[in-house]
């Protein structure tokens, strides 16, 4: 992510380069902040059992059930926290719940 | 700095000593001259003692401090005379003017201890059958005005008579009253035995 | 328009993942169900209380937030977007803006309960085109889950602790939404998750296309604070609906309407058993504080139920 | 052509509002600077200005209303004095640290306790360190110039801060003066159209704002700030020259009155410097060589500048309307000083807490300050440094 004026910004950025005020022009940039290494548990989606209920999409903390042409994609791993609670709201087993790295 | 003129303005909340202030510095303003007007700093309630003020000068004015030693005194409600020393630092060179029902003489007596003239105006007497009720400010401003000659009363009449037909352009009537509030009070305004 | 489930859960996100809030937090799917209800087309700006929504959506440089995003203090978010709104108006009469803004405010109860009722209670009162939405945890959870007037009677928190004399907080919760209703502005609404999230849309769609102020009250869970398994967000919600502690109600124009009557009301044991800050109530000898509570949901239940002029139990 | 008219210290801010009809006024009545939204209120009543009247139910909440505002690119102003200023201390820090060149009133008022509300700079020095721009005005005119210039410092792109103009609670506030008004089309002219650096309603570019600000960032942030305020001063400096054009009327980061060949001076803020001039023309028909430094601009304060226009003289007397209870004298005593440090020959150097709460200072207690300078010129020895003028001892 860059600032108007072409300064990637991290922590190397000078004062005088940063974004006058914290203000970020760029919405949605938190897309950049990977939080799946957050995971010890992790949702496995298995498209064979799923329904397309859709009922795991809202339920999701992390927006990390993508949806595209009405369908559910597999989960945006790179943001997945792993709580589980698409689990537990799946009425078809469709979503396992297994240790981080296995 | 060029003639200035202090002028202290003695009442109780709600009877216009404020309004009266700024009156006169309206006035004055529009004869040319420099002018302050202002209140006592502080709350204005009903009945309470207060006090406002006008300096009046033909050069800029800088200070900004209450009047100490004014010019002339004002005082719009004479039940205020046993109660606050309206004449206090007043220069003997000045005047003190009481807006009363009473005659001059028993007015001067009141004053013995106070070296300067005493004027008094019926400033009611006057409202009352000029202008149907009792509205103080025009007779006093005229008497202000008859007595510390900080103005040509010409200009004086002229001016107040603009903004007469300024404020109550739809009331001719009310013109006429003021206008001849104004004219009454320079004349009866009393500062002698006669 | 009526709900379509699919249809909105292909909208794009409005709320990208990314954000720093805990696993399992309910306060995203509050921002979540509430941007989904907006038409695609309308712009939005959206305020945000200090808490941890606000800090962890917005964490320099990176913002969850595709609308434009305002965070200012703790207790202004409502004066904040009152500030915004007001502007909105102007600009748009004097031509320099073209698209369609709302303007839409998160807190949680810290921000809205307690520290921002003020600003809130004048910015609803001001009459602002805008929805007020309080994610409701029920507790403090941003400095470490300390009590706040939204926080349950006997519940532990880090302020309200278990001791020996005393056990949780000791009073009952303010009923905001109430407080909210006597505003008499044109809508007000008490909801949480459950199901397929129709009654957080259809609300906040009510909201949101409601000329003039709304408030919005949504049951965010807490697993931290609450102490429950993350995976059981949608559960607990169920059972605070269920048991009548969190009843989902509108009030339109000052008429009331319950949105959901459980054909049993289960007993408010089921909602506080799961929940560690309950624990305490199960140990033999402090029945009573569980019938004190019990008695409180019923009273107030039926209070409810004769407003929405429904059959009292 | 300029308007002569006679206006009081709020009426003339509330004509300054009307010429420059801002996008939003959020304002919360409080004493002495009431009026101002009271005037605004009418204006917008009878339809003479296009601005949007949130009248909100605190001060804190004013500002706040004032941040959400101008941030959604609408310029903004407010008013307000004293214990208003106070409850707005967290949000003013919000509104210099996010860049939002709102323009606020405020009308000098002791801060409570106990309660007073007569003039006293207990308020704006509080804020001192918030970030804002402070321009102070010894009477209704200066109050009336420096708000129409203090909106287009603010907005400047090289300084992008809020401002503060400040006059004296009633003194000036409620005193009707002799004033020249610039005609409505100059006023819009000069301050021009608002145009903001980022919107949060320009829909092709959404915008974050207020951002939680994690060590690895904050102390950058905080150091582009503090350019807006250092480069302030050449705006301000810049803006003052182009509104003479305008007016005629001359404004610079202070005013140095009779004070080249002055052997004994006070620094002074607002109202009294009036005061102080008086004193000073009868004192230089005495013979006596004294003079003045009224401090115009205090954030940023121009150190070098008053080293400069001070460090020929023999002895100073600061005055500082407010406590700082450092124990060693007010907050423009500290300024001073510090400036002074720079200086070759250093003058002697005093400060007085003068007019608390509304103590009515007179020319002859301007007087005494310049005896007493006088007394320890004459002696050559400084005594005590820090004193109080008009107290009962």
């Amino acid at each position: 992510m860059k600032t108007k004026d072409g300064v990637e910004i991290n922590e190397e950025i000078k004062w005088k380069d940063i974004c006058p005020g914290g203000t970020v022009a760029y919405p949605g940039s938190a897309d950049l902040f990977k939080t799946g290494d957050w995971r010890s548990m992790k949702p496995v989606f298995k498209a064979g059992e799923c329904k397309q209920c859709l009922l795991c999409v809202p339920v999701c903390p992390d927006s990390s059930i993508p949806v595209k042409d009405k369908k559910r994609l597999d989960f945006d791993f790179d943001h997945c926290k792993g709580c589980g609670v698409c689990v537990k709201v799946c009425p078809f087993n469709a979503i396992d719940f297994i240790k981080e790295g296995k | 700095m060029g003639k200035l003129t202090e002028i202290r303005w003695h009442a109780r909340g709600g009877q216009g000593a404020k309004t009266a202030s700024l009156l006169l510095a309206d006035a004055a303003f529009n004869t040319g001259n420099y002018v302050q007007g202002f209140p006592e700093y502080g709350p204005e309630r009903m009945g309470a003692p207060i006090t406002a003020y006008n300096r009046i000068s033909s050069e800029k004015i800088t200070i900004h401090s209450n009047i100490y030693e004014p010019d002339f005194v004002v005082v719009m409600d004479e039940s205020l005379i046993d109660s606050i020393n309206v004449t206090l630092g007043l220069k003997d060179e000045g005047a003190i003017i009481v807006n009363t029902e009473r005659p001059w003489k028993e007015v001067r007596e009141q004053f013995k201890d106070y070296g300067g003239s005493v004027f008094t105006i019926n400033a009611r007497e006057i409202s009352e059958s000029t202008l149907g009720k009792y509205f103080p400010n025009t007779p006093l401003l005229a008497a202000v005005v008859k007595v510390s000659k900080i103005m040509e009363v010409e200009e004086f009449i002229q001016t107040m008579e603009d903004s007469f037909k300024h404020k109550f352009a739809s009331k001719p009537e009310v013109i006429m009253g003021n206008m001849n509030a104004l004219k009454r009070s320079m004349e009866e305004v009393r500062g002698y035995e006669d | 328009m009526a709900y379509n489930f699919k249809e909105a859960m292909n909208k794009p996100e409005r709320l990208t993942g990314g954000h720093r809030m805990c696993a399992g937090c309910g306060a995203p799917l509050a921002a979540r169900g509430v941007l989904r209800a907006l038409k695609e087309e309308d712009q939005a700006v959206i305020a945000n209380a200090t808490g941890c929504l606000e800090v962890s959506t917005f964490t320099y440089p990176y913002t969850a937030w595709k609308d434009s995003f305002i965070h200012s203090a703790f207790e202004n978010a409502a004066a904040t977007i009152s500030g915004t709104e007001a502007a909105y108006k102007v600009l748009k009469r004097k031509g320099k803006i073209k698209e369609n803004y709302k303007f839409i405010t998160f807190g949680g109860d810290g921000g809205t309960y307690d520290i921002g009722f003020q600003s809130l209670s004048g910015a609803m009162e001001r009459g602002h085109d805008m929805v007020y939405v309080c994610y409701d945890n029920g507790a403090y959870m941003n400095t470490g889950i300390q009590r706040s007037s939204a926080t349950p009677k006997y519940a532990e928190t880090a302020t309200s602790p278990i001791g020996t004399e005393v056990l949780g907080k000791q009073q009952f919760r303010k009923d905001l939404s109430q407080v909210m209703v006597a505003h008499e502005i044109p809508y007000v609404a008490q909801t949480t998750f459950i199901g397929n999230f129709k009654d957080l849309h259809e609300k906040a769609e009510k909201a949101l296309y409601t000329e003039g102020p709304a408030f919005m009250n949504v049951l965010a869970p807490c697993p931290r604070g609450w102490r429950y398994e993350t995976a059981d967000l949608m559960e607990i919600c169920k059972l605070a609906v269920e048991t009548c502690y969190w009843p989902m109600f509108e009030v339109v124009n000052g008429e009331w309407k319950l949105s959901y009557r459980p054909k049993k009301k289960l007993p408010i044991d089921a909602f506080l058993k799961p929940q560690g800050r309950f624990r305490h109530l199960f140990n033999p000898g402090n029945e009573d504080m569980l019938q004190e509570i019990q008695a409180d949901i019923d009273k107030k239940w039926n209070q409810l139920l004769k407003r929405c002029g429904e059959e009292i139990e | 052509m300029a308007i002569r008219d006679r206006l009081s210290g709020n009426e003339a801010i509330a004509i300054a509002m009307k010429q420059i009809n801002p996008d939003v006024l959020a304002a919360f009545p409080i004493t002495p600077s009431t009026e101002i939204p009271q005037y605004v209120s009418q204006y917008v009543a009878d339809g003479e200005v296009d601005t949007e009247l949130i009248l909100v139910e605190s001060e804190h909440s004013a500002m706040s209303a004032c941040i959400g505002s101008q941030a959604a690119g609408a310029r903004t102003m407010t008013a307000t004095s004293s214990c208003g200023l106070a409850l707005m201390w967290e949000t003013l820090y919000i509104a210099s640290s996010i860049r939002l060149p709102i323009t606020l009133a405020l009308v000098n008022r002791a801060l409570t306790g106990p309660i007073n509300i007569n003039a006293d700079h207990a308020d704006s020095m509080g804020a001192r360190d918030a970030g804002w721009i402070q321009i102070y005005s010894e009477n209704n005119q200066e109050a009336y110039d420096n708000f129409i210039q203090a909106v287009r410092i603010g907005e400047d792109k090289e300084v992008q801060l809020p401002t503060m103009v400040c006059q004296d609670g009633f003194i000036t506030s409620h005193a009707v003066e002799n004033i020249e008004l610039i005609e409505d089309e100059e006023v819009k002219a000069f301050v021009g159209e608002y145009i903001p650096v980022a919107s949060l309603l320009n829909a092709k570019e959404p915008i974050a704002i207020g951002p939680y600000d994690s060590p690895h960032y904050y102390i950058e942030h905080k150091r582009q700030q503090a350019e807006g305020m250092n480069k302030a001063k050449e705006v301000i400096l810049k803006v003052a020259e182009e509104f003479e054009k305008v007016t005629g009327r001359k404004y610079g980061l202070f005013e140095a009155y009779q004070l080249e060949d002055a052997e004994a001076a006070i620094v002074i803020i607002n109202s009294t410097a009036g005061t102080a001039k008086a004193a000073i023309d009868k004192m230089r028909k005495e013979g006596k060589k004294v003079g003045l430094l009224k401090i115009r601009v205090f954030r940023p304060f121009p150190h070098e500048e008053i080293c400069d226009a001070l460090s020929h003289l023999k002895a100073i007397a600061v005055m500082d309307r407010s406590e700082g209870f450092s124990s060693i004298g007010g907050p423009l005593f500290a300024e001073v000083r510090s400036a002074l440090y720079e200086a070759e020959n250093r003058p002697m150097l005093i400060n007085y807490i003068y007019g608390l709460g509304g103590r009515d200072v007179t020319t002859t207690h301007i007087e005494e300050v310049y005896n007493q300078l006088f007394s320890m010129i004459n002696k050559n020895q400084t005594g005590q440094v820090y004193r109080y003028l008009g107290v009962r001892e």
